[in-house]
């Protein structure tokens, strides 16, 4: 087996993890680790699938569009953190929960 | 051959056990360090996928940077709720045992369908390699990912900064973060960012200017000048200690407002976005590139410290 | 092999013992303070003796300066934040192990 | 006027000190490439002036830095040896424990620099550094870790040139 094959088929187990926690878990900030998570998988199924190529060079258009993935997930997660506080700090809560509706 | 197998089984299943540890842990510190242990091993995973560029900057950005801004948000929830440790039970959203069957049903269908899709693909195709390669001695620079970010791909780039922008706007339009208690910093943290800073800018330009030709660029160099930033605001340094705000905002929108003008210009005179002359593409890039590095670090500082700028500051 | 090229894989074998002792250290030792005198003093000789190893092998001097700067600031950066980390968790209150 | 000139010139050549130092680092950097000064230029200015700020001037005697390097070297391959011996011993010989040392070292970088050396001599782990008082932690208290301590400290304050105030407090 292809060993750029197995990072794909990583990268599809990391998203279905993310998923799964994504939906799962109540507390925001888990929820923000999974949504990191599931961005690692795409990247690393992209990332495999350009490495397809019969020399030693990969497609770098990929390459590219992950490195440019990476700093839109760090500001996105920035940008979502400081809106957990804020949540927190009206609520007292970090999770959102149906309970609250009134 | 064989050793470098196992490596990779090794290397894949550790990615997946510290994914899962760090979604299930109950702690929420331990849950951080583990997802910056993933981090670091993804590095390892993108160096053997022949990705350099991405392994420099998953190691600055993926592990470092956001595992920095996710340990300030849990002190920052610790100080809100008077609590030393945040143990938190992983209660989940809900309880209904049917329901996470169905789930975990629904998903390993999608995994052996998505797997599938992976595993049927051809197994070799250039994708857009051989397009870049015939291309490459007219972009101005010989690293094929630098000449896809700013020549072929230029809009990419100049989409990213803006986003990087809306981020932080995002974040001070919310009012940002009330700010932090301003203790010394221990004389060995003070020290150690002190001296550290100057050598941080040195490397941060050797990235920028080897990224021509070899792994390296903007997204690196910035990230490791937003790490000295970074490391500046940890030892109680502010920004308007030393110069007035305006120089701030100068540095977050000079890599967008660069984009912008470059754009339009090569729109006027090329008839295309972002489309340079070759002859003087290399030091349009390197331009570009700079001003990239410098709006890259503040706002990744900026996005660190999540403080709104102080109104009071300008008048 | 030349003379050099052994003595420089003494060195890398070396080097890695250290690291080796470091890592046990790191799993065996009681408390967070016993457990950064192992990763401080045992990483840095162990990168010290790698970094004499990888110098006899560099092709210019420039290499070996650079492999030098690595091991300083390795040095300076591993001394800095242990010393924190140690600060922090006396401030944490957590005690030292004692037998 | 004479000490104004004179204050001039040791800026100058402080200055001058900093802008060949980083010149180095980038040549080490480069691997001495021609073409990397379009970049390394700006790039050292903007060092030079970081540092000015940040780091005030590191009055050291240059004649006492080889002797300090080959200390540090011999103590610090005794540490590692020494720590390396502990656990990799299958009883792992081990009593620590947290002492108070006050520094007769003048405050700033001498004490931060002696703090950093500590953490890499043998069986001393710093833990605090606060008012003169330095928290040190031992790995085997049977250790003759005073002593250790001393020579650091004295080391360290004759490449500062600086002198150790309170010579009689600890007796």
């Amino acid at each position: 087996m292809n060993h750029a094959l197995l990072y794909a088929l990583v990268g599809v187990g990391l998203f279905l993890l993310g998923f799964y926690a994504l939906i799962i878990h109540a507390h925001l900030l888990r929820k923000i680790l999974a949504l990191n998570i599931m961005g690692s998988g795409v990247f690393l199924v992209l990332v495999a699938l350009a490495k397809r190529t019969h020399d030693a060079y990969p497609d770098p258009v990929p390459h590219a569009m992950v490195i440019t993935g990476i700093v839109i997930a760090v500001s996105a997660t920035a940008l979502m953190l400081v809106l957990l506080l804020k949540i927190f700090a009206k609520t007292g809560q970090a999770a959102l929960s149906d309970r609250h509706k009134k | 051959m064989m050793p470098v197998a196992i490596f990779d089984a090794v290397l894949g299943a550790a990615l997946l056990w510290l994914a899962w540890h760090a979604l299930a842990s109950p702690d929420l510190f331990k849950a951080i360090v583990l997802f910056v242990s993933f981090g670091l091993l993804m590095a390892l995973a993108w160096v053997r996928l022949d990705a350099p560029d991405i392994a420099l900057a998953e190691a600055a950005i993926g592990a470092g940077l956001t595992g920095a801004i996710l340990l300030a948000t849990l002190a920052k929830l610790q100080t809100m709720t008077g609590k030393n440790t945040f143990v938190l039970s992983a209660q989940p959203a809900f309880k209904s045992l049917f329901l996470r069957g169905l789930l975990i049903v629904l998903l390993s269908g999608s995994a052996a369908g998505i797997g599938y899709a992976v595993w049927v693909l051809p197994s070799n195709s250039n994708g857009l390699r051989l397009d870049v390669a015939a291309n490459l001695d007219a972009s101005g620079v010989s690293n094929p990912v630098t000449a896809v970010l700013l020549n072929f791909r230029g809009y990419d780039t100049m989409l990213e900064m803006t986003v990087l922008l809306m981020a932080l706007l995002g974040i001070w339009s919310l009012g940002g973060l009330p700010p932090r208690p301003r203790r010394p910093a221990a004389a060995v943290l003070d020290i150690f960012s002190r001296f550290l800073a100057p050598v941080f800018i040195l490397v941060a330009a050797y990235l920028l200017w080897v990224g021509a030709d070899a792994p390296g660029g903007a997204f690196q160099a910035g990230s490791v000048l937003g790490a000295a930033g970074v490391l500046m605001l940890l030892s109680g340094w502010r920004p308007h200690d030393r110069f007035t705000l305006r120089y701030l905002r100068f540095a977050l929108t000079a890599g967008a407002s660069a984009f912008i003008i470059l754009g339009l210009l090569t729109m006027l005179h090329q008839g295309q976005l972002l489309a340079y002359p070759p002859a003087q593409a290399g030091t349009l890039i390197l331009l570009l590139e700079s001003l990239a590095t410098v709006s890259i670090a503040a706002t990744l500082a900026a996005l660190f410290l999540a403080e709104a700028p102080d109104h009071t500051e300008n008048q | 092999m030349t003379a050099t090229d052994y003595i420089a894989a003494c060195l890398l074998v070396l080097g890695g013992i250290f690291f080796f002792a470091g890592t046990a250290g790191l799993l065996r030792l009681p408390d967070v303070y016993t457990r950064l005198h192992a990763l401080t003093k045992a990483d840095n000789v162990g990168l010290g003796l790698i970094v004499s190893g990888l110098i006899l092998q560099a092709e210019s001097w420039l290499v070996a300066c650079k492999l030098l700067l690595i091991w300083l600031l390795v040095l300076f950066a591993g001394a800095s934040v242990s010393h924190l980390i140690a600060r922090r968790a006396r401030h944490k209150g957590i005690r030292v192990w004692r037998p | 006027m004479i000490v104004k000139i004179e204050k001039i010139k040791y800026r100058l050549l402080d200055i001058v000190l900093r802008i060949l130092l980083f010149s180095i680092l980038w040549l080490i950097l480069t691997n001495g490439d021609p073409s990397s000064w379009l970049i390394g230029a700006p790039a050292i200015l903007f060092a030079v002036i970081a540092s000015t700020r940040l780091v005030s001037p590191v009055p050291l005697i240059w004649s006492e830095v080889p002797g300090f390097i080959a200390f540090f070297l011999i103590r610090s391959l005794a540490a590692g040896a020494d720590v390396a011996y502990r656990v990799l011993h299958p009883l792992m010989p081990i009593a620590p424990d947290l002492v108070t040392y006050p520094l007769r070292i003048p405050p700033g970088l001498p004490q931060v620099f002696m703090a950093n050396t500590v953490s890499l001599m043998p069986g001393t782990l710093s833990a605090d550094l606060n008012q003169n008082i330095l928290k040190v932690h031992i790995l085997d208290k049977e250790k003759n870790f005073m002593t250790e301590l001393e020579s650091v400290e004295r080391r360290v304050a004759r490449m500062f040139g600086v002198s150790l105030q309170h010579e009689g407090r600890k007796q």
